[in-house]
């Protein structure tokens, strides 16, 4: 007899224990409104994107096309995956002096990693993290960009 | 030629006495098996799609998502979409695979659930066959089914699809006992096997108020033995994604698959809809002792519509098991059966029988 | 436990051939491309060899080129759902070396950043161990309620799994002014979320029915195999480096190491859930008690490591994590080992899976929490 | 116990080994000839009780391979490291304690995939993550051309 009890107790408390779970899932059935899913694309305006969300590296560049980059290359010592070339030319100052500046930033975004090393060690802060993350291209030639705009100069008072 | 959304009996009937007028009695018979095979075949791929999408829908809503949105207005399309895809995939068959047996398999599959649909009636005077044993008939025929899992399983030539189909094997066997005893039980209180006799049988009460507990014990054994067999929810064995990747048909590609695709809900379909005959009164509407206005009330929604809303309700069910449990293992599966099911299935015939002989039901 | 290992199915009578599956490389159930070669008798599993290396990626090799400081972030790829406690582990280590002292800030910081990580790791541990089990929905709500621990890395870190964010001498960025605010809510929501697992999962019959008895590792032969983490904790080995050997703030924090001498498939789940909670008590003790301070010491431009061979251990979601850096004076280390939780742990698989069932096997897979990365390295 | 008392203790157990307080740890160097009997005796030794084998590196130094046991005893919570040098850099030897730890057969496959390190009596002594035909990559004078790309 004690058996028999034992018996319908345990199948009563597995019965019980199912229905515990099924009253989880059913709460969140019948608030369907409270659902988790964002769809992507159609978001995109309202997308929230943390400020230090390391998308990739940009150089910002003020109204008058200058940037802060001296081409000193400590950004591109310090990153672990050779992202980040820095092909320098030398200028001639109007005192006759000669000065060494950017020629051009590249920078191959495919291999970059967001490691952030570049950004913290960056001298002069003329390198930045942005914000963007939609990076998909059909051609990975593309990925390499140089950061210093055309024509752009250094900021006055900058130097390293 | 009256259409009453009431009884399609007249319907029927007069396709039938206009055909007859015009034709020979074989021209007749042949363009009527036509018609309705063509109206079975719409039938299942229309309602297979429908169910597809409500699952998705329904297990979405489970789990705090959305569920297909992007294939026409809330991805009404994406069940379609997905079908001509489907239909345009490369069939695959694997090199050393007994190619009679795998490419008959899902046919076997496929054709039992046709059989066993054309047992069911849908509303008065929609239902194909009605023999005086056709709880009888349900379930001899659907037991065929298995075969198919099993030669999926062992002519694909690979382990996991064999491991599934044994599986399967093991699980449906056992199974079958257990819906045909719960559906004696309620045959012992129909007092008929044959299938529009039950539904008659309703008109005042349906089965599982008639026949309070053992018919409410007898109900949730048919609903999680009809679980199984279908192999679905936490009785997924045979497809046990994590464990066999998706057993017995691992290697079927296209078509092919969506033939065994297309039979797991069927099969769905199928049981909810014998529950709905056996217990739940088929397509006849609620009623309650006296209250006569109630009643007529009930009256007015048409019998199609009773029928599909009970359908849909027990689906959603098996659908709230199938997304809430997590999967039993196979020798628990066959301890369920085997320790528990059966003897209270047993038990529940001696209460039934007893309720009956008695005179205790309502 | 003698009593269930008789539930341990023998068929000595009925015997047929052996046949050899390959569980992956592509395999739902292992997480990863790691390939289980297993020998199956029917249903019952006679010997498992696991065969790695498909995501070796060589960590080891390439941090003989690269400096200190670029250590850390390739650590973030080995065991991606510890990232932080790697990270934390390389700093520690060069820390340790050059004898510098990080301010308190960088300690509690670093601690609160620890256990967030590993909650969110057990967060995604649960999601799978119920998928595995074939619960789908389970997968769904740990998702969700681990994408608010990932929104207070973006906030603060920058990155939601790649974090890097403590580096030798301290950390990237000091703490975003919303932290607290955006932890102390998580917490509090997740202390709600928390007893819902326990109904949908843990209390289940049919889940405690196929992980009770399942699966048994002995204290003994836990020690014996190096097994760390919460899934030796579940045998009874106390090896919570937290506790025995205390790093950053875990020495100012309260909370008591989860233990459990049953050592079965339940066991290890219990012990992890248990550890979530233990992490959100750690988390906050610390979140409104964080120093003022710099964020950060100031190191030189090249950081050079003196002579020497250098061992730091860490407890990560999995383990015990070690990196062991040997030094020659040069700016580049001249050979770094990490030893991975992951990696000890796998080999106990044969072991423990012998005699159970494929889909005890996929159980008892889960509750190691393998990473594949982890282990390949 | 202390790390001087643990020097004092492993002496008395081990006269061949030669320990020393290192940075963090005692370090212990073992000839190799003598390495596996010295290794059973600090596990089974009740008061070191070195059972549980933390770690296992293989270190290649220019003129000869080094292997490193990181040890802890559960019992007592104290830790040192063991350091085995092999005879020869090419071929080098050792024998394998998998006997008394059974996790360093794994770590010691390891080593012999990256190092090419041997372990005599390794109960199943293959590559890890390598193919059978590649070098062994963590050698100093491993090259590898195409593979490793070096600034």
């Amino acid at each position: 007899m004690k058996s028999i009890i034992s018996y319908i107790t345990e199948i009563l408390k597995g019965v019980w224990t199912l229905l515990t779970g099924m009253k989880v899932t059913a709460k969140y059935f019948f608030t369907p409104w409270k659902h988790v899913t964002q769809q992507y694309p159609e978001n995109r305006l309202t997308l929230k994107i943390a400020d230090r969300f390391r998308g990739e590296v940009i150089m910002p560049h003020n109204e008058n096309n200058e940037h802060k980059c001296t081409g000193c290359g400590i950004c591109e010592i310090n990153c672990p995956n050779g992202s980040i070339e820095i092909i320098t030319k030398t200028l001639m100052t109007d005192e006759g002096k000669k000065k060494r500046a950017i020629d051009q930033h590249i920078y191959h975004l495919g291999m970059c990693t967001f490691c952030n090393l570049c950004v913290k060690a960056c001298p002069t802060g003329a390198i930045v993290m942005g914000q963007k993350f939609e990076h998909a291209v059909w051609d990975r030639s593309k990925l390499t960009k140089v950061l210093n705009q055309p024509g752009s100069k250094i900021m006055e008072g900058v130097k390293d | 030629m009256a259409f009453n959304i009431y009884d399609f009996t007249t319907l029927t009937k007069s396709i039938h006495e206009g055909l007859s007028s015009q034709l020979s009695p074989t021209a007749t018979l042949a363009i009527e098996w036509t018609i309705v095979g063509l109206a079975y075949l719409l039938f299942v791929a229309l309602f297979g799609l429908f169910l597809v999408y409500a699952e998705r829908k329904v297990c979405a809503a489970f789990q705090q998502r959305m569920g297909p949105m992007r294939v026409g207005p809330w991805g009404l399309l994406q069940t379609i979409a997905d079908f001509i895809k489907l239909l345009m995939k490369e069939l695959i068959t694997p090199r050393d695979a007994d190619k009679f047996l795998y490419n008959l398999a899902p046919f076997i599959v496929i054709i039992v659930s046709f059989l066993v649909i054309s047992v069911i009636p849908f509303a008065p005077g929609l239902s194909t066959f009605d023999f005086d044993i056709g709880i009888f008939f349900v379930t001899a025929v659907s037991s065929v089914g298995v075969i198919g899992i099993l030669l999926a399983g062992w002519s694909s030539n690979n382990k996991y699809s064999l491991i599934g189909a044994m599986r399967s094997g093991a699980q449906i066997v056992s199974y079958e006992l257990s819906v045909g005893l719960s559906l004696i039980t309620m045959i012992i209180l129909a007092e008929t096997m044959q299938i529009s006799g039950i539904v008659e049988g309703q008109r005042e009460m349906w089965f599982i108020f008639k026949g309070h507990i053992p018919a409410v014990i007898a109900f949730l054994v048919f609903i999680i033995a009809g679980t199984a067999e279908t192999n679905r929810g936490p009785f997924d064995l045979a497809e046990a994604e994590s464990e066999l990747t998706a057993g017995f048909h691992t290697e079927y590609s296209g078509i092919k698959f969506a033939f065994f695709f297309l039979a797991e809900y069927i099969n769905l379909f199928i049981v909810a809809a014998m529950a709905t005959t056996v217990f739940l009164g088929g397509w006849m509407p609620l009623h309650f002792g006296d209250f006569e206005g109630f009643n007529q009330i009930m009256d007015l929604i048409p019998g199609l519509f009773w029928f599909f809303f009970k359908v849909l309700g027990v689906i959603f069910l098996m659908m709230w098991f199938k997304w809430t449990f997590p999967r039993l293992r196979v020798d628990q599966i066959l301890n369920l059966e085997w320790k528990y099911l059966l003897p209270i299935n047993l038990f529940n015939i001696l209460l039934m029988a007893a309720v009956v002989l008695f005179g205790l039901h309502f | 436990m003698d009593e269930l290992k008789e539930v341990m199915i023998t068929t000595d009578e009925i015997r047929t051939d052996e046949y050899l599956i390959n569980m992956g490389p592509q395999h739902p159930s292992t997480h990863g491309v790691l390939r289980l070669l297993v020998q199956l008798e029917g249903e019952i599993v006679h010997n498992v060899q696991p065969h790695i290396g498909y995501i070796h990626s060589g960590i080891e090799k390439m941090t003989e080129s690269l400096s200190y400081p670029q250590i850390g972030h390739l650590t973030d790829r080995m065991d991606y759902l510890s990232a932080h406690q790697n990270n934390e582990a390389v700093a520690l280590c060069v820390e340790n070396a050059l004898q510098i002292e990080v301010p308190d800030r960088v300690k509690y910081i670093r601690t609160i950043m620890s256990e967030l990580s590993r909650l969110a790791s057990h967060q995604l541990w649960w999601c799978v161990m119920g998928m595995d089990m074939g619960a789908l929905t389970t997968f769904f709500y740990g998702l969700r309620d681990r994408e608010d621990i990932l929104d207070i890395f973006e906030e603060t870190c920058g990155a939601r799994l790649t974090v890097n964010y403590s580096i030798p001498g301290g950390l990237m960025f000091d703490i975003h002014p919303n932290f607290q605010r955006d932890v102390k809510a998580f917490i509090t929501k997740f202390r709600t979320k928390l007893p819902e697992y326990d109904r949908l999962l843990s209390g289940n019959v049919i889940f405690t029915e196929r992980t009770k008895g399942v699966g048994f590792l002995s204290k003994e032969d836990a020690i014996a195999y190096g097994v760390t983490g919460p899934t030796a904790r579940a045998s009874g080995f106390a090896c919570d480096l937290r506790k025995h050997r205390p790093y950053s703030a875990y020495d100012k924090v309260n909370f008591n190491e989860v233990l459990s001498d049953v050592g079965d498939t339940y066991a290890r789940y219990q012990v992890r859930m248990q550890e979530m909670w233990e992490s959100m008590n750690i988390i906050e003790q610390l979140i409104d008690n964080i120093p003022e301070g710099d964020y950060a010491v100031k190191m030189k431009g090249v950081v050079k490591l003196p002579e020497g061979e250098f061992y730091q251990r860490v407890e990560t979601a999995r383990g015990e994590f070690g990196v062991f850096i040997v030094s020659d004076g040069k700016k580049n280390p001249y050979r770094v080992k990490f030893r991975s939780p992951g990696f000890s742990n796998l080999f106990t698989i044969n072991h423990i899976a012998k005699g159970w069932k494929i889909a005890d096997l996929v159980a008892i897979m889960s509750t190691f929490d393998l990473v594949i990365p982890d282990i390949d390295r | 116990m202390t790390n001087e008392e643990l020097i004092a203790e492993i002496s008395k157990i081990a006269t061949e080994a030669e320990s020393k307080q290192g940075f963090q740890y005692v370090e212990t160097f073992v000839p190799f000839a003598g390495m596996h009997s010295f290794m059973t005796r600090i596990k089974e030794d009740s008061k070191l009780a070195f059972d549980y084998l933390i770690c296992v590196t293989g270190v290649d130094h220019a003129d000869h391979m080094q292997m490193v046991y990181h040890l802890e005893s559960t019992l007592h919570k104290h830790m040192m490291v063991v350091k085995v040098k092999t005879a020869d850099r090419e071929n080098p030897a050792l024998d394998s304690v998998t006997d008394i730890w059974p996790t360093a057969e794994f770590h010691e496959r390891e080593a012999y995939d990256l190092l090419g390190i041997h372990f005599n009596n390794h109960p199943d002594l293959r590559r890890m993550f390598l193919d059978d035909n590649w070098g062994y990559p963590l050698r100093k004078d491993f090259k590898d051309d195409i593979h490793i790309v070096s600034r």
